[in-house]
């Protein structure tokens, strides 16, 4: 399977997404923000960090960037679009998915491991996923969901939330909403399903001696469903 | 010339930066702050001597990339 | 204008420096060239108070690449990779701006690690605040935590460890120490020494501006009542663009481009060419013209001592400008050509088509002052006598309470939390444990990293101080299986002109060098921070000790958090029950004299090293060493992290209680291990000397202390984390 | 009543912030742009009905907290 890295001026766990992608069995390329034209692949994924410094707003600059025209036309083809963190703000900014990431609620940076609850398994991402609660890791400022009251509505009525931060026996309350998120939202996807945008890093969480090692579900079963 | 441009999120749009300096302020008490609202402020130096066509550009600038109209606002204010 | 003494007073220089130089010049220096002195001469790029004296810290050793001297210091960790590490102060910035002091604090640090070649792995930080009681601490918390997590998350370079104090000696000035480890390969490390004449000298990063002009200098002034008026020469961090420096300079260094290459740290250009050239034994020529500038009229005095930052200085091989240039546009980056290395020997710099400054380097390097200060030894403090009385109305769990809630011992989760501490995916060991752990990207290896202070302790006894916290940083290690390689150390004192200050100098540097020499921990780099007083108020003397120690296997990596029930705790080290100067003496007893735990080296070393050999051999299953608040502190810190509790024996040759239990003699350890290993363990132990004794059985949730303490740990859990947020959100 | 401010960065000190803007809506074939500096807008609502202590109020906020004053500087304006 062929997947797509972009790196944007700031980005900075696009090494970890490769090392993650090549671990689990993709072929995996990193494509600089300025080429025009997407190589031919199966999977794009926009990393985390901090594309331009996450000034003015974070991915605000980075929707701009050239390479997003032929992102655009890779996703409407449906192609499997995936942003992390910032590539989750990067992909709210160019209106690719509803909604934008506030900053955290009690306005600080957050670093730590949190639950997270796959709510919808129809789709290529989570098909066939062996677990439905995942230990993963947050690491932002700015992942607090927010959108109107219609087009949450819209989302709900679509399915389209991707995941909801829960405790590990995947009750969700605000009690386990590390960052105000609205209804504990932690991802979400396109009416499609083929763009998903989450805060959680799968990436950081694939080896047993790390906090966690269930970001390795989270790959597996992302690569078995291409198969 | 220089065209300023105030950026706000828009009401119902929660705004935790302003809620945290609410409460520093109250820390050091100061009292009956009935909220705090953070915004961006630019100032931006348009090489263009007609006033009507650097509100004009600035305003394209707002529209595609200083702000995001989906929670937020956006006002071209007189230099200050 | 025409200078004269003084203006050279008010450049920080000395009337009899100010005469040296017009002596060694055989004339007056231009405003320019004074610039150049002040600068180059003050305490902060010469060392001249402290140099006599880090001449007697150990500095070589097998491991050791590169000692201090460069921009970092190297070591090696086999498979020809090595570890390039630094410590440095940004003290005074982090009072005024404390955001973007801390900031720029940690965004120079990286910089000086990648500048040799190294990727950044892992940063740290030493921060010290004034007492929580005072009206500034807790913005100045705010803002600095802020600011290091702002700078390092955005580079993406995980923050792994740390230390946070608070007293009230650092009310008017805060400490605020960076440090960063970087990785590269040992044939691909870059010096700042300059070779070859009429190679092109290039100028990359951020434009200049009049940011920080005379920041060097200010790291060497005491604050005094007009430190507002001091303000703008506080800097803006921009992280970004040293992401993109990063990226850049790391790109370029993959070829054999670069000749050498130093970053613009304190006094800017002045420092980085003088630097490279001196270096190099050659001279250099500067076109100030052809310098980006972010503002207009800069004048070459600006120029030449703006600390602006983000910015290096590299001296290329010829023809490979080209080459140099595409790479720094494609990242965005300013790239100009702005001189070239002679052979003359000077410093040469042009602006306008005149020649503004014409100096031997060595005048400005190796002539500059240095001092051999007056210095006042500190006697040992005579033990205090303890009256039992004063025990009777204590109780234990009162007290463990209260010391666990206390500032200097309750969970700074707080503040490490808004520190990114897994971006890049090697973090094996998070923040709170006994040191950081990052793995070798990519291998079987791990580094440990922390960084350790105990400026009661210096500042009780400075000699000892100074032993101690070698020891402690070299008990980091350990408790994580690591062998202890090397350190760095960030010196922060008060004004070395006082004999008192540099007596508490001179005496924790000797006790430094000791411990040092004995553990076989050499020192590879470091800083000297002076001058840290307001209005006439010294700090505590508090050096910073950054230890670094290898794990060849991370999968034997230990950590502190109790394993399993039924397990048995070992104390390694003797108990005597030493609690002057400790927390309990201080807190509760409201006893503030009194010498320090005293170190002995040989039970360090001892310890220290059998312990290693038991991790090794797989027998332990969790560590801790036993510092600041003593044996109920550390045991309940472990059952905190494991979620266990623990049954403790009664102690033997017990003093008394809360001496036992609070006091805070060193070479200690809690270690855990399996029933089934005990008589094996025990053997090893008695094989090679060591002290220890059985201190208790894992259990589920509860702390009992037959007839004396039961207690869960949810409660103590609450006392533990709850301060700091409480604190910061009142 | 509410009261508001701009906090702008002082002449000569950096705005990495603005200048990666500039850059930004160059790349965006924004041109003739000289400068681009950002700067906070803060909108605070006290309880207090007199203007001349409400601004007052304010500019000692301002003063301890929402600016810093070596390396910024701030304008009470009238509310937008
Ligand atoms: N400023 C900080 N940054 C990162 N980590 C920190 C900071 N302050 C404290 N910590 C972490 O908190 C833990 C406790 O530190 P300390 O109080 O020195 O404990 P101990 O005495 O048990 O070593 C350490 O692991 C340290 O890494
Ligand atoms: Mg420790």
């Amino acid at each position: 399977m062929n997947s797509s890295v972009i790196i944007f001026p700031g980005s900075n766990c696009d090494r970890d997404i490769d090392v993650a992608l090549k671990k689990f069995g993709f072929k995996n390329k990193m494509i600089w923000h300025d080429n025009v034209e997407l190589p031919k692949s199966d999977l794009v994924v926009l990393p985390g960090g901090f594309s331009y410094g996450d000034y003015l707003r974070c991915g605000s600059m980075a929707s701009k960037s050239k390479i997003i025209n032929d992102i655009i036309k890779f996703a409407n083809s449906g192609g499997l679009l995936l942003g992390i963190c910032n590539g989750f703000q990067i992909l709210t900014e160019t209106e690719l998915l509803p909604g934008v990431l506030l900053r955290n609620k009690l306005s600080e940076f957050i670093c730590k491991n949190v639950f997270v609850k796959i709510n919808n398994v129809e789709n290529n991402y989570f098909k066939n996923i062996k677990k439905q609660i995942l230990e993963l890791h947050i690491a932002h400022n700015e992942g607090n969901f927010f959108c109107s009251n219609d087009q949450m509505k819209k989302i709900e009525d679509n399915n389209q939330i991707a995941l909801l931060y829960c405790d590990k026996n995947g009750e969700i309350n605000e009690k386990f909403n590390p960052n105000g998120s609205s209804k504990n939202i932690a991802g979400i996807f396109n009416q499609k399903k083929n763009i998903l945008g989450m805060m959680p890093h799968p990436e950081r969480m694939i080896d047993k001696c790390l906090s966690s090692d269930e970001g390795s579900i989270f790959f597996e079963t992302l690569l078995n469903n291409f198969k | 010339m220089k065209i300023s441009v105030i950026v706000t999120l828009k009401k119902n749009v929660l705004d935790p930066q302003g809620t945290t300096i609410k409460k520093a302020l109250e820390g050091m008490s100061f009292n009956n702050i009935n909220e705090v609202r953070q915004g961006k402020y630019f100032e931006i130096d348009i090489d263009e001597k007609n006033q009507r066509k650097a509100e004009e550009k600035a305003n394209e600038m707002c529209k595609k990339l200083l702000a995001n109209l989906v929670i937020e606002d956006f006002k071209i204010i007189k230099s200050l | 204008m025409i200078v004269n003494e003084k203006i050279a007073i008010e450049h920080g220089l000395k009337k009899t420096e100010y005469k040296k130089i017009c002596e060694l010049l055989k004339r007056i220096p231009n405003i320019t060239e004074l610039g150049l002195f002040s600068a180059m001469w003050n305490e902060h790029c010469s060392y001249k108070s402290s140099k006599i004296h880090l001449k007697n810290l150990p500095t070589s050793g097998k491991k050791v690449i590169q000692g201090p001297g460069e921009n970092a210091g190297v070591v090696d960790i086999g498979d020809k990779e090595a570890v390039v590490f630094k410590i440095e102060s940004h003290n005074h910035p982090s009072f005024i701006e404390p955001y973007q002091g801390a900031a720029t604090g940690v965004g120079g640090i990286m910089r000086d690690v990648f500048t040799m070649g190294a990727r950044p792995i892992a940063n740290l930080n030493s921060i010290h605040f004034g007492s929580t009681q005072h009206k500034k601490t807790k913005n100045l918390v705010r803002g600095v935590v802020r600011g290091i997590g702002g700078y390092g998350n955005c580079i993406g370079v995980p923050t792994i460890a740390g230390q946070t104090c608070f007293d009230e000696s650092y009310n008017g000035n805060i400490l605020v120490n960076a440090m960063t480890l970087g990785l590269v390969k040992k044939n691909k490390i870059f010096y700042s020494k300059a070779t070859g004449i009429d190679k092109p000298v290039i100028y990359v990063g951020s434009k200049t501006g009049r940011d920080g002009i005379h920041g060097a200098s200010m790291a060497s002034a005491v604050f005094d009542d007009q430190i507002e008026e001091k303000k703008p020469t506080v800097q803006v961090g921009d992280p970004f663009t040293e992401k993109l420096l990063l990226e850049a300079c790391l790109e370029l260094m993959s070829d054999n481009s670069i000749i050498s290459i130093q970053d613009m740290g304190a006094a800017g250009l002045t420092s980085s060419s003088i630097e490279m050239a001196s270096k190099g034994n050659l001279g250099i020529e500067l076109n100030l013209n052809k310098v980006p500038c972010r503002e207009s009229n800069m004048n070459p005095y600006e120029i030449m001592l703006s600390e602006s930052q983000e910015r290096m200085l590299i001296v290329l091989e010829n023809g490979k400008e080209g080459k140099a240039k595409k790479i720094f546009d494609k990242w965005n980056l300013d790239f100009a050509i702005i001189g070239k290395t002679t052979s003359s020997k000077k410093i040469e710099i042009y602006f306008d088509g005149n020649k503004v400054v014409d100096v031997p380097i060595e005048f400005l390097s190796d002539k500059a002052p240095e001092y051999d200060r007056k210095w006042k030894k500190t006697k040992l403090p005579i033990k205090n006598k303890y009256n039992k009385d004063i025990y009777k109305n204590l109780k234990i769990l009162n007290v463990l309470k209260k010391i666990l809630s206390n500032p200097n011992v309750c969970s700074k989760e707080w503040i490490w939390r808004q520190y990114d501490h897994t971006v890049m995916g090697d973090t094996i060991q998070k923040p709170g444990g006994n040191a950081g752990v990052v793995r070798v990207h990519g291998s079987n290896k791990a580094i440990a990293a922390s960084v350790d202070s105990s400026a009661n302790y210096c500042f009780a006894h400075p000699l000892t101080g100074g032993k101690q916290v070698v020891c402690e940083s070299w008990r980091n290690m350990i408790s994580v299986g690591a062998t202890p390689i090397a350190i760095t150390n960030c010196l922060n004192f008060g004004n070395p002109e006082k004999e008192e200050n540099m007596g508490e100098f001179v005496e924790c540097t000797q006790g430094i060098g000791e411990a040092c020499k004995y553990l076989n921990y050499p020192v590879v780099s470091g800083n000297v921070s002076f001058y840290n007083e307001t209005k006439d108020k010294g700090i505590k003397p508090t050096p910073s000790i950054g230890g670094v120690g290898l794990i060849q296997d991370y999968k034997k990596m230990v950590s502190m958090e109790l394993k399993k029930l039924d397990n048995i705790v070992l104390l390694i080290g003797k108990t005597e029950g030493h609690i002057d100067q400790s927390i309990f003496a201080k807190e509760i007893l409201n006893k503030k004299k009194g010498p320090p735990p005293e170190i002995n080296l040989f039970n360090e070393k001892n310890n220290g090293e059998t312990i290693l050999k038991l991790i090794n051999e797989g027998y332990v299953k969790s560590a801790h060493d036993v510092s600041l608040g003593g044996l109920l502190v550390a045991i309940v810190k472990m059952c905190i992290f494991g979620n266990k509790g623990i049954y403790i024996n009664k102690p033997k040759n017990l003093i008394n209680y809360f001496q036992y239990f609070f006091g805070e003699d060193q070479a200690r350890y809690l270690i855990e291990i399996e029933k089934k290993d005990l008589t094996k363990v025990k053997s090893i132990l008695e094989k090679n000397s060591v002290y220890f004794n059985e201190f208790g059985i894992i259990q589920e949730k509860n702390i009992v202390l037959k007839d004396k303490l039961s207690v869960t740990i949810d409660e103590l859990i609450e006392a533990n984390k709850k301060w700091l947020p409480n604190y910061m959100s009142n």
